[in-house]
């Protein structure tokens, strides 16, 4: 965990308000897992906006270059987006647990809604590395404009398929209809599942695994303050723990298996 | 060669080598930012608030960003005086550095007991009282509103510690002066200002409050002149030593609380946004003074010229 | 072709075609404005505040900004009620858009004065009290912090006229509701919520504080989390109309305070910014109405959607 | 008096701390008198820096290009600074009085201190126009990194001669002691001055017009929240006055005749 001001060696738009940014940083290239995240802070004259935002490591490259990747949503993602080459910005990170990838026997799906795909793609270069098995991926968005990155996944050796909600491109639905489908036919496949996404979409991943009696870690975001363990605002319902009613999505995830949650709290 | 200015303050008998403590709920139990910096080198700190038990606090979501300002509603959440002081107080650094616990309780006689507890632990050097916490046993409103009320947890609190005693005052009140004094005669070492102001935030698009709790505490840069303002009142209404904070973001904002009299600073919501603010506020202090000349921090608090005139406006008992 | 939505509103039996007005110190005495557009197309213009006689006001500098913030210490500068309606009034757009005069004095009977001058004036439509300013008969407390003085003062001028009276709290209090429900009682029609915070400033370089008042009150998006909580808290306490202001800079945020249940709203700092700030919120209601189908603003306002549990911290009085 | 969204044309460093920004409105430039200034937005996504920030208009080019010419002195001149071509900026302008333009007999004789020489330049330019005896200027900076202009103002057949506190270039002192000089030697002359930089200085050379009988408009500056007489910010104590306390700044100026002010209180 360290803070560097770094440069930005690239950002740019990729998608319908979808950026992609890159830095180098061999220092956090060395320390970052796959499921992990970056606070980042703009670092510019201002103190609107005024926290940092956290961003999940989307990819290393080179062991030294890191990229995030991003949607414009409010002022802070606008705020990064004006940025430029060799523009400087404060990253704190790596943070977090990251994902327990699973053996080189096991069937890993990943399920990615939207920006969901951030973290999962660093977790499929992971995962490519290791694997027996191919690697299956549920890939949703809202409509093909959003649609980004299906050709890297495709160079992962991914067995990629892909929704859109209003069907302009791939299957028309939403990825959680592709995991009913697949447990109706593939249940016994025993997959390993990993998810990324809305929070209401992995609500339905995470009781789907656990009425299917599936191993599965979903990615959660939260509201962070700190994304360090010092300020609790990143609360999260704990659905086993007895002493521990609240999680710390910043410390003890971002990363869950889907038993921790109190989903019904969602 | 120049030598090194003295940092080195006094709060009601507490010395601490600079002026730079981390504000309470800010700084979790006291070494979760160590992979940044030593925090054995800040003047002191002041752990998450303490309650006799743990307290799971709010659901989320529990912050919300404002402009220039971060609305918390945590709710307290913390482990609990027993688990803190087991668990957590054994592995922080072991040097001098005071480590002060800040504690709350809904009604007094949990204030006396935690302060009970603290005194038998030689690791904690003082206690910071927080009474912006609702007074279940009167109604719900916060104990710091009523100077009798803030005066009684005062008077429990010292009288069941030998320690020194902070008590850090709640923003949202008619005359904080009023406060001041009655802690101040309570028998309290010293006086913290600020603690958050009451705020809230609407989600327009879901209609919905954007706290859980609907209302949160609203702290950083946008508080800051309403907290300076308070600091300079309380400094010029009581006798002991006030520590000044309130959206404190860097060695500036300090000088600022520092000349309007604060003896001390805190730091808080920066913690969360530069985690190394602290820290650099010790540094940047310590380079101030060089290239000022000063060779005490002391020459430096209370140093704001102002016309007379106009001061009185401010307080009345002291003049500086 | 989609119908207009309805924007208009009733405070205390003023009704304005829509629910956006100008806060007082921020839109001159009414004209200034003009090269940019009609102020006759707002819901109602509140001028500058008017005191009995010209007030040369503090001396510079007068103004400072904060962070997402603006200090002022204007110290109430005005030409006095009698040049107002004799030289700027005149001169004020004719249509039947309601024009709100503030006014404050220094003793109630200044208040009673003015409000029996300003009876006599049909142009003016309905009378703000001020009373955040200094009761300086009684020790220099603000007539707001205390509720007894502050109903003698509702209650004057509501007896010297027959023009609905609209009460502006100062946020400086403890508990704003005690205030509120003093008010209500005294006669008030409508309450505005917020004036200014307290706060103050220092230039590090000068050690000097950067008001030449040094206190002035803070306004602007820093405030805006604190005064919604307020106008919150003052819609569940009484019954009659609440106006909301602190901070509101776009329709968003004047969506915020509809949503806690204010029947209109004010535009202050956001005036400075951008001169066609209320305009555009007007424009921009207009718009977002159309767009979420709400053929009437009332149905948004109070539309707060809260668990109900939650919500009974703030108001015990009033459930929507 | 109008507010309009401008695209930035140019945005350069021409000195220390120092920079030249140029943009198009053909409106903005046709209402324009030297001695006015603008109030600019930087417009970002950003409420801090929270207030527009006051620029006198620094020059007028082919009828429709504004120039202002500023000092990095905060964040806002900061944020400034770091805008680029095809930026958008709000402005709104032109706005205050504008100074008196002397008859075509007079003899002007301007003084600059630092910023100052910013509106200057543009009243040196419409009285080169009209001006029947050479323009007079005295211009002064704290040292040589921080001289500008000096080669556009020779350019404006202007009888210049210029000082720096160090003595880098130029003479060395200050402009008041050029002036002193001056009304030594030539006081018969009458000289009509025009003033703009710090206030200690303007205070200097007001009182010394005052005392020397001559005519004297000075630019004051002022802490301005809103630019348009709305906010009572800019106040400036009147020195003639009885019924009008305080002039300002924004409204009644920012130009004013010598005597108007109360010198005492500045
Ligand atoms: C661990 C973690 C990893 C993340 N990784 C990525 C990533 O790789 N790529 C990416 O595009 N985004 C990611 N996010 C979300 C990202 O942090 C937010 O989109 C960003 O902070 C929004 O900032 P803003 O200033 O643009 O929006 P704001 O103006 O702050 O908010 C705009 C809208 O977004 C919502 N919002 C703000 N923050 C969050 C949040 N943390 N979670 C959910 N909704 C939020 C707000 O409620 C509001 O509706 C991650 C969040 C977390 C907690
Ligand atoms: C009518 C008028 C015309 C002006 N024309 C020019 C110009 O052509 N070129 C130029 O460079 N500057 C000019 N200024 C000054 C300019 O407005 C300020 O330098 C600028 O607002 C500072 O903004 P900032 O955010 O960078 O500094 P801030 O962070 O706001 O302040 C930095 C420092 O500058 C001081 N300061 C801020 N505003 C003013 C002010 N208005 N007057 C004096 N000191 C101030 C502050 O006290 C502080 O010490 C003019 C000011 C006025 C009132
Ligand atoms: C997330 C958060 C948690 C806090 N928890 C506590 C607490 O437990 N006890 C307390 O006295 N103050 C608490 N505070 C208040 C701070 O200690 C401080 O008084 C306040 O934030 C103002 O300072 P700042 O603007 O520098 O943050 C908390 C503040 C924040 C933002
Ligand atoms: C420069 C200035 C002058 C003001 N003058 C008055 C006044 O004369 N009377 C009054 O009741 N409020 C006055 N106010 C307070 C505003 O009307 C308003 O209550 C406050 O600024 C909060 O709203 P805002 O954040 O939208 O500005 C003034 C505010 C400012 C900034
Ligand atoms: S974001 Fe602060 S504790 Fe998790
Ligand atoms: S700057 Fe607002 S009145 Fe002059």
């Amino acid at each position: 965990m360290l803070e560097e001001t770094v440069l930005i060696e690239f950002n740019r738009q990729i998608g319908k308000d979808t950026w992609l940014m890159g830095f180098r940083s061999a220092d956090l290239a060395s320390l970052a897992k796959p499921g992990q995240f970056l606070m980042i802070h703009l670092d510019r004259n201002t103190k609107d906006p005024l926290l940092r935002r956290p961003f999940s490591i989307h990819r290393i490259q080179d062991r030294n270059q890191l990229m995030i990747l991003y949607k414009i949503v409010g002022k802070g993602t606008l705020l990064l987006s004006s940025l430029k080459e060799d523009d400087p910005i404060s990253v704190v990170g790596p943070l977090g647990n990251g994902f327990t990838i699973s053996g080189p026997h096991e069937r890993p799906l990943l399920i990615a809604g939207g920006m969901g795909i951030a973290p999962l793609f660093f977790i499929a270069q992971a995962l490519n590395k290791i694997q027996k098995h191919t690697i299956k991926m549920f890939l949703g968005f809202s409509t093909s404009q959003e649609v980004v990155l299906v050709d890297q996944l495709k160079g992962l050796n991914i067995d990629l398929s892909l929704t859109t909600e209003d069907g302009s491109l791939g299957i028309k639905g939403l990825v959680t209809d592709l995991l009913d489908e697949y447990l109706r036919q593939e249940l016994n496949k025993k997959p390993v599942i990993y998810a990324c996404g809305p929070t209401l979409m992995l609500k339905k991943v995470a009781q789907k695994a656990i009425t299917s009696n599936l191993r599965c870690y979903v990615s959660l975001e939260g509201c962070m303050a700190c994304g360090l363990g010092i300020c609790q605002g990143c609360a999260v319902k704990a659905g086993n723990s007895k002493d521990k009613p609240y999680y710390y999505v910043c410390q003890d995830g971002p990363v869950f298996s889907s038993e921790m949650i109190d989903w019904r709290a969602i | 060669m120049v030598s090194q200015p003295d940092l080195s303050v006094n709060i009601g008998g507490l010395k601490i080598k600079n002026p730079v403590i981390t504000a309470s709920g800010t700084f979790g139990y006291g070494n979760e930012l160590t992979p940044f910096y030593d925090p054995s080198l800040l003047g002191a700190i002041i752990v998450k608030g303490l309650s006799l038990k743990l307290i799971p606090g709010n659901p989320p979501p529990r912050i919300v960003e404002t402009p220039c300002g971060l609305l918390n509603a945590i709710g307290l959440a913390n482990i609990g005086i027993e688990a803190f002081i087991e668990e957590k107080l054994p592995s922080l650094f072991k040097n001098k550095t005071p480590i002060i616990t800040n504690i709350y309780g809904h009604a007094i006689k949990e204030y006396a007991e935690m302060a009970k507890r603290i005194e038998s632990v030689d690791r904690i050097a003082a206690i910071e009282i927080n009474i912006s916490c609702p007074n279940v046993e009167q109604g719900g409103m916060a104990f710091g509103t009523d100077p009798d009320t803030a005066a009684m947890v005062t008077d429990q609190v010292v009288k069941n510690t030998t320690k020194p005693v902070i008590v850090k005052l709640t923003p949202n009140v008619t005359d904080i002066s009023t406060i001041a004094r009655a802690v101040e005669s309570a028998g309290a070492q010293a006086i913290s200002v600020t603690n958050t102001f009451l705020g809230m935030s609407v989600d327009v698009a879901t209609r919905q409050p954007k706290l859980a709790n609907i209302i949160g505490g609203l702290s950083g840069p946008a508080i800051k002149p309403m907290a300076l303002y308070l600091v300079h009142k309380v400094v010029a209404n009581v006798e002991i030593p006030v520590i000044g904070l309130g959206g404190i973001m860097d060695y500036q904002d300090a000088l600022e609380f520092l000349l309007v009299g604060a003896s001390a600073i805190q730091v808080g919501t920066a913690n969360f946004i530069n985690p190394k603010a602290a820290i650099e506020i010790v540094n940047d202090l310590t380079d101030y003074c060089l290239r000022e000349k000063i060779s005490n921090i002391n020459e430096i608090i209370g140093g704001l010229k102002t016309n007379g005139e106009n001061h009185e406006k401010i307080g009345d008992k002291k003049n500086k």
